[in-house]
């Protein structure tokens, strides 16, 4: 439990860390570490596949993209000017404002159960893979649509047009 | 692996709620104050993670995988936007030599 | 004769017709004679429906058609022909016919000519659906007929802008006392379900006067006589109205329309019998009409100017008349009237035709040699208005008198003073206009001529009936036998009933006479001594006058008066509800919420920054609010 | 024979019309306008004047949602198709001496207004109704828009807005009552059968009387009118006011009163006092206007106020004024404006400060008007005294002083028209109004016609009267019925 | 299923087509494949209504989907009929656009056919991604590259909020099944709270979809900045989509809870009708305008579901087709006159009537129809709109409505008022074939909707 804590206290230190960064990079490098946190407690409540396959989509794929585009466009760049004081007071206002009220409404100060591990093998590849591959197969073949359309966007936004150099 | 799971027994389902809320705050947070598209993206990505955590906790509260099937459904629709948002943010670096979301304001009124 | 009733007033509605086709194309003579012929044929309907009613005593009731007819109000266009109507058909048949014949010599130059004989014939046929209505309605569209056509002849000569406006004013004014008449006849329906004399009169005659509003009923028709009749405080619009030619005045602002009112009232004098009130006022209204207009008499130099305020006094006193009950003496009073009225004004006519359109007195002077029948006739008639016997306005008038007396005796000398006023300002114009020496240009002067026969007929036969014309009301205090109040009593036979016979002691009687003739023929003799002896010219328009004079010159300022008063601050009002009621505050108003939703337009749009910041911030406050709202809403629900 | 034929020859005629040139087009408008009051004549023969509907049709339309095209004719209704089939052949006549540019589409509008107009007289639908009347307002937009004068943009559009905005409260309140109908229909006689409580038929009171008030428009929200009365081309004024502004009054009649009498019966008074101030207020300032348009148009809002007040006062005199006076005004009015366009086409001002003295130039162009004048100001023996008397008596029977109040039109109503009369055809001609010439060929034609239907009609209403009487009673006895026995409650 | 099938292989076929460089033959397949696709979506007409979901209750492929897609179909083939030519302008890679065209159509048949959470997460998804893309194709264009930005932006941050949601609603009930949460709502006396938060964080991303106040700022931006052809999909066929999504959503789960999220649905109308239809007061852009009036519209379909009722779905129908075709008449307009004047604002508009009557007079149709002028199709919407918003609610609602209604006119006859009463000296407008059959025909369906509605009224 409190390990959970502890965690928890880590997540949600270095997501801080990663909008407060005044470099864009050093913000990657935060949330490559907020990442990890969520791996851990993915393993904390017994999901490992879920925990393998954040680790390497997320932090493999997904924040190595990340890292790449700014090291690809922002190299040479000074830090991204930074908006207001004001405006950012505005805006930690109006977002604790908003946690504050999300929060409310879940109406947490209520006491719950635990999360009890009813399934011990609920987390496994072979029970997961049961399910995407019964029930979710049709989403799961239409998501192929979603990277397929993303994939062709990608290439065709990406690429230099060959007229645009005149 | 079984210990430590076990000791996650006792963490109400609330605190995970809470913890994904403030993630899911602060991410909101980072969108409203950053200029840079490319942390702005980050952020939401760090929503994006706090409901993929809320998701694997209800999913074990309820004994239910398909919480976790969802996840990776958010994880490929993650890959998906990231893919297109960077070239996006390629195409408009390529323009204009910037990505600070408030020069692209010519779009107003 | 039943069956032709109906013809009395086709006839010149014919001619109208006929004329107003062919006004261009007809010769003068062809419309003259059609025009003539016409009213004249009319004239001997009338005098066998007369005969007709006279031997069997039965009124003609005929109807055409119906006019209209809604849920229980139904209009009938029916005819009712009784005594009171009779004589008024021989009236205006019969003067009118004279009038027409007239208008041919007078009217000969005029290019108008057709338009002046088809208007003139309408007039006819208007006056005759007037008197001839066998209910209200048929009534009211005489009654607003005349006024179009008084509206119509007053602007004849339409290219003086004066004379137009002369004709909107008499219209207007007219409309105002229609509109009193048009809420009467509204009311005279609410109380006896019915708008026909017939069922009306046996309905109110059966009444108590407290059982429907009498009062109020006779009130609004007095408001339509009023207005009709020229009295206060409508009366500006008939000396105004002299702008028309002059057998017109004589016609319609003289013999009959402005009669109608008189008419009116005598017809229903059941209805005013129920309600002494309204008589009071009647009798007042009148009594002060006569006595202002008189006044205004006095000192008016255009010829026709004091003729027409005579009218308006005359009229006053047919008022008085009725107010005090004696319907009969101002009926009497409407007939001779007619005659010597007309001839007044045809003689006038035929002075202005004889000076080249001049109608200013103080330009006239020594016609009595050149116009010798004008004189004569025109010196009948001013007897015969003085009410020196035993011409046709003394007996008449005398009767008014004798009854004001029975009501008051402050009623009968102030109408005796305006009697004597009558006889001087009456006496003056003659006296301005006939004696002395020419005082127009030469050019007048070697034009000068008596009118042709065609004009001087009418006149003389007016002279003998001005003359004659009273001996069918011999009061029987002189010996006589009243003929026409025995020939109208079935008439007003409800109405005496109620009110009681009334009487005076013969003696009393002839001192009233003699006080009214000898009151005559001094202001006969002051006007002698002052126009004729001392040859007293009045001042010309620029020169001083003494303060009551000028008063009485300049009309009491009424017409002033009702300028300021009502003309100016309703077009002050027009123009301020326009500008600024209408264009500013309502068309504004409107106009503003289509102004303000643009503005709102302007500022809403600014919310759309362009900036992704701002409009995540504003997501994020909506989402706060959404939630904030629903988690409060559903506790209330809760 | 059923009134479908009626309503579908004009959409035949303007698609019709589109396929002639300029001249042609012209001349087939004014042929199938003639057509259709020749048919509308025939609906007259055979209608029996009872208080029934008649030539009746009843098709599905929208089933689902309980629209049919329900329309049929009685008394109230022929009157108003006699008043918009005889009206459009004679506007379609004033426009012989006009070139308008693209002439086929413009009378193609003025009959596909037609056919709205008609649906609107003869709807038993409520969704029917409401889509006739803006069927109607469409056309004649573009009717104003396209051809009128400096400022018909703003004006027009101002026009269109505000008689739209109203036209969606009236929505709003068949919506309402077709919800309210058991059966869910808007069938008319639906609406009718159903009691609601005095507190929701104010609601549908006012959805409907916001509609009907702008459209007539009542005091005050009549602002609208002026400026597009004088802005519309002539032809376009004479459809508005001649028979459009009748879609109001005809709407208070069959659709307001009977629909809501609890309501009406709450707000009768200030219904009443609107339209009087309407009257006066509008007499009023006519007074004092320089143009001939827009002091016609004014006059235009006193009679009208005349004609509300007194179908507000809601008895078989008022009521049958009303229907009268409608057909009066339809027909003075078109008088009264084709005598303006006369004489601002011929002189290019419309200033009456201007003019003087054309009777002398133009005694026939004189005569007509003044009879128009005549009618216009209620004369005896025209046809505008026939309503007047009514609509006042019956205002009289509910009101006795309002109905003196609203009796000043008829002298205020002198006051204007005389005055404008005046200062156009008498006085002296000065050099403008010299060159004025008398009206000739289909001037003649239009302006005699008018003539003798204000004379005719004058002295012999009864006919016509006639025709709506029995609908009309039957009307006012329903709606009285159940104003009493609610009262009881 | 099979459409959905057969519209998820046509964009490969098309990408295959680019590649052997068959530009030539990319449309017709595009258009044919369409057509086949909506037959075989009719072609599972039934009535009554007999269809379960399928697929583990992944789908469930009804009349209402079998309507919308069939709508959103149609809207399709006509906007892509409008492409001819359009895309050749932008780049060199036509098969693309045209293949990630149909797979955004791919995800918009998901989403109104899903029966499942996941799957309208994923219809969403292809649909949102797809029309990043398409918003930034001109990727020279300034305009077009900033409203891709903030598209994808604004998108992916609505897009968390919609997963909160489904997760709280999962986290409450326990399934992504339609079904289940519906049994949830029925069967369990005491909701948890995290399944309101839920409720209104789904509201609060399908809002965003749909572009409801006050999650619209995207709108305008995202329309002004994108090529008018993805503009027009996006207002037509995307926002059908929304609704039908949404619609399908609240009917089906929520219903029983509708005490809780109408109140707030009630006033996001409000908003949506005001700020739409006021802002689009002042535009002088008739693009940016038909933005803000998309906004408005949005703001009546919520009519529908804040009135849920059984007549919902219909009122969306008839009035997404109502609009769809009007605003794709009003886009195709402004393409040919922005091929003319190089701008979209309203004095490019001046004096069309004389430059080209045709095109005059469907457009004066298409802004009637969208104003709700008797004798189109978008008065039978707001008829519709009306009917069900007074059904469920005092007339204030409405009352609102018709303010707003009034207000549109104004800026909808702005464009009438610039072609008809105002001239330009400008030369002719051509219309390409084409447009002349893509605009006549929906100015055909606008008129035949208005007058007889009765084929469309009662669909579903």
């Amino acid at each position: 439990m409190n390990t959970f804590y502890f965690i928890a206290f880590l997540s949600i230190f270095f997501s801080i860390l990663v909008i407060s960064a005044k470099s864009p990079v050093h913000s990657i490098l935060y949330l490559i570490l907020t990442f990890f946190t969520f791996t851990i407690h993915y393993i904390l409540l017994n999901a490992q596949f879920l925990a393998i396959v954040n680790f390497i989509v997320y932090m493999g794929a997904i924040l190595v993209l990340f890292l790449y585009t700014l090291m690809l466009i922002n190299l040479n760049k000074e830090a991204e000017p930074v908006k207001s004081n004001l405006v950012k007071l505005a805006a930690v206002i109006g977002g604790g404002c908003f946690l504050i009220t999300i929060v409310a409404s879940l109406k947490l100060l209520n006491v719950s159960p635990g999360v009890s591990l009813q399934n011990p093998g609920l987390g496994l590849v072979k029970n997961l893979g049961k399910v995407l591959f019964n029930e979710f197969l049709l989403p799961f073949e239409v998501s192929s649509i979603l990277l397929l359309s993303a994939m062709v966007g990608a290439v065709l936004l990406a690429t230099k047009e060959p007229k645009s150099a005149a | 692996m079984q210990s430590l799971t076990n000791t996650m027994q006792a963490v109400p389902l609330n605190n995970y709620i809470l913890l994904s809320a403030i993630i899911f705050s602060i991410g909101v947070i980072g969108v409203l104050i950053r200029r840079n598209a490319i942390v702005i993206f980050m952020s939401v990505e760090l929503m994006l993670n706090a409901v993929n955590l809320l998701l694997a906790a209800f999913s074990v509260y309820r004994g239910d995988a398909t919480g976790q099937v969802f996840v990776f459904f958010i994880m490929a629709l993650a890959a998906a936007e990231v893919a297109i948002g960077l070239a996006i943010i390629v195409m408009i670096y390529r323009n204009t030599n910037s990505i600070d979301i408030n020069v692209l304001n010519r779009l107003k009124w | 004769m039943d069956k032709y009733i109906w013809l009395i007033p086709l006839l010149p509605l014919a001619g109208f017709i006929i004329n107003g086709i062919g006004r261009n194309s007809l010769s003068k003579n062809t419309i003259g004679f059609i025009a003539s012929l016409l009213v004249f044929a009319s004239f001997a309907l009338s005098v066998g429906a007369f005969l007709q009613i006279k031997s069997t005593g039965l009124p003609i009731n005929v109807t055409v058609f119906d006019w209209f007819a809604v849920d229980n109000f139904k209009v009938p266009f029916s005819f009712l022909v009784d005594q009171l109507s009779s004589i008024m058909l021989l009236i205006i048949t019969g003067v009118g016919f004279l009038i027409h014949l007239y208008s041919i010599g007078y009217m000969h130059d005029d290019n108008g000519f057709g338009k002046f004989f088809a208007y003139l014939n309408l007039f006819v046929f208007f006056m005759l659906l007037l008197v001839m209505g066998s209910n209200y309605l048929i009534m009211f569209i005489g009654w607003e007929g005349v006024g179009l056509c008084s509206y119509l002849l007053i602007g004849f000569w339409y290219t003086n802008p004066s004379y137009a406006d002369a004709a909107k004013k008499a219209f207007v004014m007219n409309r105002i006392g229609d509109l009193g008449f048009l809420i009467g006849i509204f009311l005279i329906f609410t109380y006896f379900g019915s708008i026909t004399y017939a069922d009306v009169f046996s309905k109110a005659a059966g009444m108590h006067s407290k059982d429907a509003p009498f009062v109020l009923i006779t009130l609004m028709l007095f408001v339509g006589a009023v207005g009709k009749s020229a009295q206060l405080p409508l009366f500006t619009w008939l000396p105004d109205a002299m702008a028309g030619p002059t057998p017109v005045s004589a016609l319609i602002h003289a013999a009959t329309m402005v009669t109608a009112g008189i008419y009116m009232i005598a017809r229903s004098n059941i209805l005013f019998t129920m309600a002494p009130d309204t008589m009071e006022v009647i009798a007042i209204v009148g009594l002060v009409t006569a006595t202002f207009a008189a006044l205004i008499a006095l000192t008016q130099t255009d010829i026709k100017k004091v003729l027409a305020y005579s009218t308006v006094s005359q009229l006053g006193y047919m008022f008085l008349g009725l107010g005090v009950g004696a319907y009969t003496g101002a009926f009497f009073h409407v007939l001779t009237h007619a005659f010597f009225k007309a001839l007044l004004f045809l003689g006038a006519g035929s002075v202005i035709h004889a000076v080249s359109g001049e109608q200013d007195m103080r330009n006239m002077g020594g016609l009595k040699g050149k116009l010798p029948i004008t004189f004569i006739t025109m010196l009948v008639g001013t007897i015969a208005i003085s009410g020196i016997p035993p011409f046709a306005g003394f007996f008449s008038k005398d009767e008014i008198l004798a009854h004001a007396f029975m009501h008051s005796t402050t009623f009968y000398v102030v109408g005796v003073i305006t009697a004597m006023f009558t006889s001087f300002y009456m006496f003056r114009m003659l006296y301005l206009t006939f004696y002395g020496k020419f005082r127009g240009t030469t050019e007048q002067e070697h034009h000068l001529h008596e009118s042709p026969s065609n004009m001087t007929i009418p006149l003389i036969i007016l002279a003998i009936l001005s003359a004659v014309g009273g001996f069918i009301g011999v009061p029987e205090s002189l010996g006589g036998h009243h003929e026409l109040e025995h020939f109208l009593a079935p008439v007003f036979e409800r109405s005496t009933k109620i009110m009681g016979e009334q009487t005076l002691p013969k003696n009393t009687e002839w001192v009233l006479m003699a006080v009214s003739v000898l009151g005559a023929i001094a202001a006969l003799g002051y006007a002698y001594s002052k126009y004729v002896k001392k040859a007293d010219i009045p001042v010309a328009e620029t020169e001083e006058r003494p303060a009551l004079v000028s008063l009485s010159y300049h009309k009491f300022y009424i017409d002033e008066l009702y300028d300021t008063l009502i003309r100016k601050p309703l077009d002050a009002l027009s123009v301020f509800l326009y500008k600024v009621v209408d264009l500013l505050g309502i068309d504004d108003f409107i106009n503003g919420l289509g102004k303000g939703t643009i503005e709102a337009s302007k500022g809403l749009r600014l919310l759309q920054t362009g900036n992704v910041g701002s409009y995540i911030f504003m997501m994020i406050i909506g989402i706060i609010a959404i939630l904030v709202y629903s988690f409060i809403s559903i506790h209330n629900i809760k | 024979m059923t009134v479908s034929i009626l309503l579908f020859l004009p959409v035949v005629a303007a698609l019709a019309v589109l396929l002639f040139k300029n001249e042609a087009a012209k001349h087939a408008a004014l042929f199938f306008a003639v057509v259709e009051f020749a048919i509308a004549l025939i609906f007259l023969g055979r209608f029996v004047p009872d208080a029934s509907t008649q030539f009746g049709v009843d098709l599905p339309w929208i089933p689902v949602l309980g629209v049919y095209f329900n329309a049929g004719i009685d008394g109230i209704s022929m009157v108003m198709v006699l008043l918009t089939t005889l009206l459009v052949p004679l506007i379609i006549l004033t426009t012989y001496q006009h070139q308008y540019k693209n002439a086929p589409v413009f009378y193609a509008l003025i009959l596909f207004m037609q056919a709205g107009l008609l649906v609107v007289f003869t709807a038993l639908d409520g969704f029917l109704f409401y889509v006739g009347w803006e069927a109607a307002l469409i056309p004649i937009y573009f009717i104003c828009a396209l051809w009128g004068g400096e400022n018909r943009i703003r004006i027009t559009l101002k026009f269109f807005i505000y008689t739209f905005a109203g036209s969606l409260f009236m929505l709003v309140g068949i919506i309402y009552l077709y919800l309210q109908t058991p059966a869910k229909t808007y069938d008319l006689h639906e609406f009718y059968s159903l009691s609601l409580d005095a507190h929701h038929q104010s609601f549908v009171f006012w959805a409907f009387f916001l509609a009907f008030a702008i459209k007539m428009p009542v005091f005050p929200f009549h602002t609208w009118q002026p400026d597009t009365y004088t802005e519309a081309p002539s032809a376009g004024t004479m459809m508005l006011s001649g028979i459009m502004l009748k879609m109001g009054i005809y709407g208070v009649i069959r659709w307001l009163i009977p629909n809501a009498p609890l309501g009406f019966l709450n707000w009768q008074a200030l219904a009443i006092i609107l339209s009087i101030i309407g009257i006066v207020y509008a007499s009023i300032i006519a007074f004092k206007q320089t143009d001939g348009k827009r002091l016609v148009a004014y006059s235009s809002i006193a009679h009208v106020g005349l004609i509300a007040a007194g179908i507000f006062s809601w008895n078989s005199l008022g009521l049958q004024g009303a229907m009268i006076q409608m057909l009066s005004h339809g027909i003075n009015i078109v008088g009264m404006f084709f005598i303006w366009d006369i004489i601002s086409r011929r002189l290019n001002t419309r200033d009456i400060s201007q003019l003087g003295g054309i009777a002398k130039v133009a005694p026939q162009f004189a005569i007509v008007f003044l009879i128009i004048v005549l009618g216009t100001v209620a004369l005896p023996l025209t046809n505008g005294f026939i309503g007047e008397f009514l609509l006042l008596n019956g205002i009289f029977h509910a009101q006795i002083w309002l109905s003196a109040i609203a009796g000043l039109t008829i002298i205020f109503g002198a006051v204007y028209m005389l005055r404008m009369y005046k200062n156009v055809m008498q006085g002296e001609t000065n050099a403008l109004t010299l060159t004025f010439t008398d009206i000739h060929g289909s001037e003649k034609l239009v302006l005699g016609i008018i003539c003798i239907l204000i004379i005719g009609i004058g002295v012999y209403p009864q006919p016509i009267l006639h025709i709506s009487a029995a609908a009309v009673d039957n009307l006012v006895r329903s709606v009285t019925i159940k104003i009493i026995t609610a009262g009881k409650y | 299923m099979n459409t959905l099938i057969l519209i998820s292989i046509i964009p490969i076929v098309l990408l295959y087509l680019g590649l052997y460089k068959a530009k030539k033959a990319l449309l017709p397949v595009s258009i044919i494949g369409l057509i086949v696709a909506l037959g075989l979506a009719v072609a599972q007409w039934t009535t009554p209504d007999t269809a379960q979901p399928t697929f583990h209750g992944m789908l469930l492929f009804n009349n209402f989907s079998i309507a919308f897609s069939a709508i959103t179909i149609c809207s399709t083939i006509l906007i892509l009929l409008l492409s001819k030519g359009y895309f050749e302008s932008i780049s060199n890679h036509i098969a693309e656009y045209y293949a990630i065209i149909l797979f955004s159509l791919a995800g918009i048949v998901v989403m109104v056919s899903y029966y499942n959470l996941t799957m309208l997460f994923i219809g969403i998804e292809i649909m949102s991604v797809s029309l990043y893309i398409l918003a930034g194709i001109k990727k020279n264009d300034f305009a077009s590259n900033e409203a891709a930005l903030k598209y994808f932006l604004m998108g992916a941050f609505s897009t968390g909020f919609l997963l909160f949601g489904i997760t709280l609603i999962y986290g409450a009930s326990g399934s992504f099944n339609l079904e289940a949460i519906r049994n949830y709502a029925v069967t369990t006396p005491h909701l948890d709270p995290i399944f309101y938060t839920g409720i209104v964080l789904i509201i609060v991303g399908l809002c965003f979809k749909v572009g409801a106040a006050p999650f619209h700022f995207w709108t305008p931006d995202v329309y002004e900045g994108s090529p008018t052809l993805i503009t027009a999909f996006m207002s037509t066929v995307v926002k059908t989509a929304g609704f039908a999504a949404f619609l399908r959503l609240f009917s089906a789960c929520f219903s029983t809870v509708s005490d809780f999220w109408a109140p707030a649905l009630v006033i996001i109308a409000i908003i949506t009708l005001f700020i739409g239809n006021i802002t689009a007061l002042y535009q002088q852009s008739f693009k940016r305008m038909l933005a803000y009036s998309s906004i408005s519209h949005a703001g009546y379909l919520l009519f529908a579901i804040v009135a849920l009722g059984a007549g919902s779905a219909n009122s969306i129908l008839v009035y997404a087709t109502a609009y769809s075709i009007a605003s794709i008449i009003a886009f195709g307009a402004l393409i040919l006159v922005k091929q003319h004047s190089d701008s979209d604002s309203f004095e490019s508009f001046n004096g069309l009537s004389a430059r080209n009557p045709f095109l005059a007079l469907v457009l004066t149709i298409a802004m009637l129809s969208l104003a709700g002028i008797p004798l189109t199709a978008g008065f039978i919407g707001k008829f519709y709109m009306f009917s069900g918003a007074l059904t469920h609610y005092q007339g204030w609602l409405v009352i609102i409505a018709v303010i707003n209604a009034i207000i549109s006119i104004f800026y909808y006859f702005r464009v009438i008022i610039a072609m008809y009463f105002h001239t330009a000296e400008r030369t002719e407008v051509v219309v390409p074939a084409y447009y002349k059959f893509v605009l006549g025909f929906s100015a055909l369906v606008t008129i035949i909707i208005g007058i007889y509605p009765a084929f469309i009224s009662k669909l579903i």
